[in-house]
């Protein structure tokens, strides 16, 4: 894997980012929202992970090149990690909407209205 | 051109179709497939990228647990059919889809483009390699690593005591 | 140092602290040894393999796990079938593929044919597609549940990593192995629950529910119970596993090999891994996604001839490579048995031309013991059909989560412990603090379990957060099969 | 601790509080566990011990500090560092230095034996361990105070000291007027307080102005050694106006805590404590730690003659003013509280005459006498059935020969009569008084009056005193045996209480000049629930007749007798006090400034005279009885007399102030400030928020997505600034 760009990479981390946005914006399906956060949150790793594994922040090997690697998966780590805990908290809240009133739909849960 | 950029942009297209899926299917178990699609994907680019540990995990965690997860309450709530009153008023999306674009184009503009001159990966052959991580994700990071063990637990107790309806 | 230096992977010479617990002297010589001797033996072949691409090479080895994989599916279902009947004190299929002579002389085949005319069968039936399915996932389905089945053996060496074998096996021999089978066999259940979906039916639809909610919550002790095993060996690769299984028993006794199910904690984790594993593949007891007289025939109700086919073969495919892996990880590998024939001959050398000879026969068999052991395994499968009733949803979940996976993690600080006692203060420390380990934690469940025992929930309460957001009918109706 | 000798001083300081862990924690329960008798007798063992132990360390560590040369003689033993923050920085240390040990002596010493007398006088109490536990913390506190290195300790200690002598003196606080006393106490030394906080806010401030640098201080600024070092003093030479404020304010500390004139009113009423309390608190130890205070910083004084000539002038008047009030009280308690604040003067005036060593000096043989007399007048007390009233006793030497002859001992000692205790530091302080010439301002040297006034009230004390011995141990007849018609509304000392676990009980204290009749502290209800509290049954009659006290009692009267019978004599012979404390001079004063010697004035034959016609007058007036001037019926009493019963209107009229003027204060500060102020400010604040929020509140659609997009346009925008513009504009790098 010696000749792709970073940039590619990135790029791609960056499309599925802005696609998750979008979709966050335009979906009314609760759940379907949450599944936009989940893409954006993997966005996010593989841009943690293009970064550790090129690296251009640190130009000089060594200690401090060996840290930012690790650094990179780390984060990637504990990203999956609280996703886990947000999905399983978040899916619990749907289903209890869900029992209290017998539909799902954002524009409906205005309650909050000023 | 060489194989391995082939190879990645093969994989790229198909992960950003499903991205692209995820958003544009109406029946959210579609969406929820092209989900798992981008997921396992892209744990092959993380493949790409070296990171064979955090591959696997990806895909054993987000593909394997979370989507699942996602799959089973949907099923459960009966939210499978396409949602028919589920049409969203166009300009919202249109200034949606447009803002989108905008910050697709700005980041890569500022930040993408002044990075491309970086082809060569520096890190280790075996960075990803379970050793590596396990090394430092219980020595440099054993702390953060406790904490987040602590959060997994309150998330558990959070989603029973919100999934319950009796306790 | 660089990061090579800092993480050598186990394939190289010094292996990791876990691993040297379980060192004795001679092992390495021994597989030095053996490796020398195929060398001698096999060069020609080995040169050819050698001289291929590397990318023919591994498609070679692909084929040699998947079309095996693919002609024994027949044959696995004409020996359940057999089995079955025989535990269950009935012939079975014997008729097809008799010939009959113009003597009247028959030549029987025990019916080895029937699988085929099955398969016929199944392939010309009429292939109904119901009207309102969601039509791509009720396609794409079966392939999904077939897929894993098959990418699950990449990572099984069914040979020794020497030789020959050592190039024909495994498919990839990743350093994440076992990762890999968790995670593959995580996907498992997509075909299921999308099966379940797609074919519009509410019966299937059950059967994708209590499939997915099944694997989720078996898997756990699944991997907790795997993580035993990957302390005990200091590495994820399954050749290491089976290597760290060739070693002295418990470190002490040479001759016999170490088989993590010899060892206490090993045979702990076996009996998890077992029962989860049955689970994993949906199988009796556990078969509840497919349980036909709740509900009619689960998530591949609405599926006929080939769909149905595929779902059929995804099915026993899977069970033969979990068979697979629990030999591979548990019971030595491709060892046909668990004595060390070349460590024999060194210690005896009067009978050092038996043994070494033992030895070759060994190696040579490999492959032939792996497979014995696969079958072995689908035959403990089909003889639990044959046994257990199967279990109330309900009993399916307290199992997972109330007994299995509090016994994996005791299991797991149990092997922590015994292994930091043994590389501290030698193997018979090891094993007291293994054992005083294995009591506490013991005694802490059993009181967990004595005190929550008062609290289980109610059997209604079970039904309706199982069926929760299901029209009201079928509430009435799972609570008619709950209530059973 | 590297071997130093002078850290077995922790151990002086953590015995005491050892003890009154010990107390606190197992007290009850030990006497619980082992029945009353024993339980307090072995409590009552456990609770002497370790004080003194730590007179006997204090002895050894005296010892170790004398092999000493004297310019070295100030060890400062560091435990820990309490504060440390870049500009301030206060460690945990003690002083080890002539004038603390003579205090901890004293402390200790006195204290032993006060502890030891406690023993036998609260045999009765049932609340035994939590009398021992205030008592033992008490003594812990107050070493504290003389040990702690730094103004922050010694505050530490000022507190605990009035904390415990507030606790002590509500022991019984069943009783109200106890309660009362306790709070009145509490509140009056607040006041002081308040002046030695801003002094030592002044004293931070000014050596702090001089960097943080300053000497060998890394921010020590409230350590002694810092704060007595040469560069400080002459800081304090340098500006002589904020040095005499600082000066005054401390002293206003001085007079709350040793009782000075503006602030002597709660120290008679701290008389309704137990009599121990009062002889080791307010006789011997807390009540000094004023002069202590002054000892400690002379520098400050020193540099300001006015201060000294203040501290002179308020020490000679509080001492006359006291005097003339002790011939108004017939409660014997009372009698010595009055000679104490009094003595107390005395110890003033010499310190504002710049003989900061007599003062001490005078600390120290009062401490001797005064606890005599007041551990005496307690055993009175206790062989009368806890009837206080002079005017009951009469004859009681036959009855009590040791402890009669032991107050006698202790009477002529206060009245000065060579060569008791008392006359030779009562002649160090006038002389110091009459030939300092230190306290001068206005051309006037206040000392020589100061000196002057004490002459005088030097033959006062010598009278009432004899009052009171001549009314208590001689007299006409045994008083008690005739029960007068009107009933007294004189106090007691509530012990009885003890014999019977307080129930319901009640006694009237103070009735006429209590601590406050104008509800100062409590409503009315309270004080009329308190007056229908039944009048207790163990009362005088004619068939009492006192008995002696026990061993436990008498022996520490007798010990004391010994010290203040020879104990000045030997302190003061060859000037050995004044060198122990001042080796080599004061700071400033020259040795002439104030050698205590008056030229031309015949101070040995002056104030011996002075003492013997006092006890003379004295005897003429009481030879047969109490004048019918002072008998029960207090219509008849004599002007004079009625008004130093009432200490001349000073206390009802400070009370009233106190409670009118607060009172209005507090209106104002409720109605004007906190109603119409802050309460305006809080809800203006609050509704404007709400108008506010009920504007924005139109904002809130409350659907998700719109909130989502409204983010997603913000955070374009922000990155479209940032990244593009700002890059233009070189902003970012």
């Amino acid at each position: 894997m010696q000749d792709v760009p970073l940039s590619w990479y990135l790029g791609l981390g960056l499309f599925m980012f802005s696609t998750g946005v979008v979709g966050v914006v335009i979906r009314r399906n609760p759940v379907v929202v949450f599944m936009c956060i989940e893409l954006m949150l993997n966005a996010v790793n593989l841009t943690f992970l293009a970064f550790a594994r090129y690296m251009p922040a640190v130009l000089d090997a060594g200690e401090s090149a060996r840290s930012a690697w690790m650094a990179g998966q780390m984060m990637v780590i504990f990203v999956m990690a609280v996703a886990a805990a947000e999905v399983a908290v978040g899916l619990g809240i749907i289903m209890a909407i869900y029992r209290l009133r017998n539909e799902i739909d954002l524009d409906e849960m205005s309650a909050l209205r000023g | 051109m060489t194989s391995n950029q082939l190879v990645f942009l093969m994989l790229a297209g198909l992960a950003a179709l499903a991205a692209v899926g995820v958003v544009a299917f109406p029946s959210p178990v579609r969406s929820a497939i092209s989900l798992v699609i981008n997921f396992f994907i892209l744990a092959f680019v993380y493949f790409t990228l070296g990171a064979q540990m955090l591959g696997i995990t990806q895909i054993l965690v987000y593909t394997g647990a979370i989507m699942v997860l996602f799959l089973f309450v949907i099923m459960l709530l009966n939210l499978g059919a396409p949602d028919a009153k589920a049409k969203v008023s166009g300009w919202q999306t249109a200034v949606a889809v447009a803002l989108g674009f905008g910050l697709f184009g700005i980041v890569a503009g500022q930040v993408i483009l002044p990075l491309s001159s970086f082809t060569q990966p520096r890190s280790a052959i075996d960075y990803g390699s379970p050793q590596a991580i396990g090394q430092t994700l219980f020595t440099g990071y054993v702390w953060p690593f406790e904490i987040t063990s602590v959060l997994l637990l309150v998330g558990i107790v959070g989603s029973i005591l919100l999934a319950k309806r009796r306790i | 140092m660089t990061p090579r230096e800092l993480y050598t992977s186990p394939r190289g010479g010094e292996k990791s602290w876990v691993g040297n617990a379980f060192l004795f002297r001679n092992v390495e010589g021994q597989v030095r040894r053996r490796g020398g001797s195929q060398r001698v033996q096999s060069r020609g072949r080995m040169e050819f393999l050698q001289s291929l691409h590397p990318a023919v090479l591994a498609l070679i080895r692909v084929l040699l796990l998947v079309l095996p994989l693919l002609m024994l599916v027949p044959g696995l279902i004409w020996w359940e079938r057999r089995l079955l009947s025989w535990m269950q004190d009935r012939i079975g299929p014997n008729r097809t593929g008799t010939i009959t002579l113009k003597s009247g002389k028959r030549i029987g085949t025990f019916g080895l044919l029937q699988p085929i005319a099955d398969g016929v069968k199944l392939f010309f039936k009429e292939d109904i597609t119901p009207k309102s399915v969601d039509r791509v996932i009720y396609f794409i389905a079966p392939g999904l549940a077939l897929f894993p089945a098959f990418a699950l053996g990449g990572t099984l060496p069914w040979g020794p990593p020497t030789g020959l074998w050592g190039l024909l096996t495994p498919v990839a021999n990743i350093d994440i192995g076992i990762l890999y089978v968790l995670a593959i066999s995580s996907l498992g259940v997509y075909g299921v629950v999308l099966a379940g979906y797609a074919s519009n039916n509410k019966y299937s639809l059950i059967g994708g529910l209590r499939s997915s909610a099944q694997l989720i919550s078996y898997e756990l002790a699944m991997g907790v119970s795997l993580a035993c095993v990957v302390m005990a060996t200091g590495s994820l690769r399954m050749t290491d596993m089976v290597f760290e299984q060739q070693k002295a028993l418990w470190g002490v006794v040479p001759w016999i090999q170490n088989w993590f199910i010899f060892t206490p904690f090993g045979f702990v984790s076996f009996v998890i891994f077992l029962i989860c594993m049955i689970a994993e593949t949906n199988r009796a007891p556990f078969d509840l996604p497919e349980a036909e007289n709740e509900i009619i025939a689960g998530y591949h109700t609405e599926y006929s001839s080939m769909k149905f086919a595929v779902f059929f073969m995804g099915e026993y495919a899977s069970m033969f490579v979990f068979g697979g892996i629990i030999s591979t990880v548990f019971l030595g590998g491709y060892n046909l048995m668990p004595i060390n024939w070349a460590i024999l001959a060194q210690d005896l050398p009067a009978a050092a031309g038996l043994f070494n000879f033992l030895d070759q026969a060994n190696y040579t068999l490999a492959p032939l013991g792996f497979l014995l052991k696969c079958v072995m395994g689908i035959s403990f499968y089909i003889w639990l059909r044959a046994t257990l009733p199967r279990l109330r949803y309900d009993q399916l979940m307290a199992l997972g989560w109330k007994v299995l996976l509090p016994c994996a993690v005791a299991n797991f600080i149990v092997v922590a412990i015994w292994i930091m006692a043994t590389s501290l203060y030698g193997v018979l420390g090891g094993l007291i603090a293994g054992g005083i380990a294995f009591l506490i934690c013991g005694v802490l469940y059993l009181n967990v379990m004595a005190a929550t025992r008062g609290q289980r929930s109610s059997l209604e309460k079970r039904t309706l957060v199982l069926t929760d957001g299901i029209g009201t009918d079928q509430r009435n109706q799972v609570e008619l099969v709950e209530t059973r | 601790m590297n071997g130093n000798p002078f850290d077995l001083i922790w151990y002086v300081l953590g015995l005491p509080l050892a003890g009154f862990l010990v107390q606190a924690l197992f007290g009850g329960a030990v006497i619980r566990a082992l029945g009353p008798a024993a339980g307090r007798r072995v409590m009552g063992a456990l609770a002497v011990l370790p004080i003194v132990a730590a007179f006997g360390l204090g002895v050894s560590l005296v010892y170790n500090l004398i092999q000493l040369d004297p310019s070295s003689r100030n060890q400062v033993v560091t435990l820990f560092d309490w504060i440390r923050i870049p500009s301030l920085w206060v460690p945990f240390e003690l002083r080890v230095d002539p004038l603390s040990m003579t205090m901890v002596l004293i402390i200790t010493g006195v204290g032993a034996l006060i502890h030891l007398y406690a023993t036998g006088y609260m045999a009765e109490e049932s609340d035994y361990a939590r009398f021992f536990t205030y008592l033992n913390l008490f003594i812990a506190f107050m070493l504290i105070l003389v040990l702690g290195n730094n103004l922050l300790m010694l505050f530490i200690g000022w507190e605990g000291v009035g904390l415990c002598s507030y606790l002590l003196i509500g022991f019984w606080y069943k009783d109200l007027a106890n309660s009362r006393a306790g709070n009145k106490a509490f509140i009056v030394n607040r006041i002081g307080d308040v002046g030695l906080v801003i002094a030592m806010f002044l004293l931070v401030s000014l050596i702090a102005s001089q960097g943080p640098s300053f000497v060998f201080s890394e921010g020590r600024f409230l350590s002694y050694d810092v704060l007595l070092s040469q560069s400080a003093i002459n800081l304090y030479v340098a500006n002589p106006l904020l040095t005499t404020v600082i000066a005054l304010c401390l002293f206003v500390g001085a007079c709350g805590k040793s009782a000075q004139f503006p602030l002597y009113l709660w120290l008679p009423d701290a008389m309704a404590g137990p009599t121990p309390v009062s002889a080791l608190i307010h006789a011997a130890t807390m009540v000094t730690a004023g002069v202590f205070l002054l000892n400690r910083l002379h520098p400050i004084f020193e540099a300001s003659p006015v201060a000294g000539a203040v501290v002179a002038m308020i020490g000679a008047f509080t001492a006359a003013f006291a005097a003339l009030i002790a011939f108004g009280q017939t409660d014997i308690k009372k009698v010595l509280a009055y000679s104490t604040v009094s003595q107390l003067g005395f110890m003033f005036i010499a310190c504002g005459a710049g003989a900061y060593w007599a003062g001490m000096f005078h600390v120290t043989t009062h401490a001797f006498f005064k606890a005599l007399l007041f551990l005496g007048a307690g055993a009175v007390i206790h062989a009368m059935a806890h009837e206080q009233d002079m005017r009951r006793y009469g004859k009681l030497l036959k009855y009590l020969p040791i402890t009669g002859a032991t107050m006698l001992v202790g009477w002529v000692a206060i009245a000065g009569v060579p060569p008791f205790a008392g006359f030779w530091s009562k002649e160090a302080i006038l002389g110091a008084g009459l030939g300092n010439h230190y306290a001068e301002a206005a051309n006037q040297n206040w000392g020589m009056v100061a000196g002057w006034i004490g002459l005088g009230v030097a033959a006062l004390t010598a009278m009432y005193m004899t009052r009171l011995t001549w009314l208590t141990f001689f007299g006409p007849k045994e008083q008690w045996r005739e029960i007068p018609l009107v009933d007294n509304g004189h106090g007691h000392d509530h012990a009885h209480a003890a014999h019977h676990d307080h129930a319901g009980h009640g006694g009237h204290a103070h009735e006429d000049h209590g601590p406050d009749e104008h509800n100062f502290f409590y409503t009315d209800a309270e004080v009329a629930a308190r007056a229908e509290v039944p009048a207790h049954h163990h009362e005088l009659d004619q068939t009492h007749t006192p008995h002696e006290v026990p061993i436990s009692m008498w022996f520490p009267l007798v010990v004391l007798a010994i010290l203040s019978l020879g104990g000045g004599y030997v302190l003061y012979n060859g000037h050995l006090f004044e060198h122990w404390l001042y080796p080599d001079g004061l700071a400033l004063l020259s040795k002439e400034a104030v050698e205590g010697h008056p030229a031309g004035i015949p101070l040995l034959q002056l104030s011996i005279g002075a003492a013997l016609l006092g006890i003379i007058a004295g005897l003429a007036v009481y030879w047969r009885g109490l004048p019918a001037k002072e008998g029960w019926d207090l219509s008849r009493w004599s002007p004079f007399r009625r008004a130093a019963a009432n200490q001349f209107g000073y206390d009802r009229a400070m009370v009233e102030a106190g409670v009118d003027g607060g009172g209005f204060l507090a209106n104002f500060a409720w109605k004007g400030i906190d109603v119409l102020f802050i309460d305006g400010i809080v809800n203006g604040l609050a509704a404007a928020a709400a108008r506010l929020g009920g504007l924005l509140r139109t904002f809130q659609t409350g659907y998700v997505r719109s909130y989502a997009l409204v983010t997603l346009v913000g955070v374009v925008a922000l990155l479209g600034y940032l990244l593009i513009v700002a890059q233009r504009a070189g902003a970012m790098p």
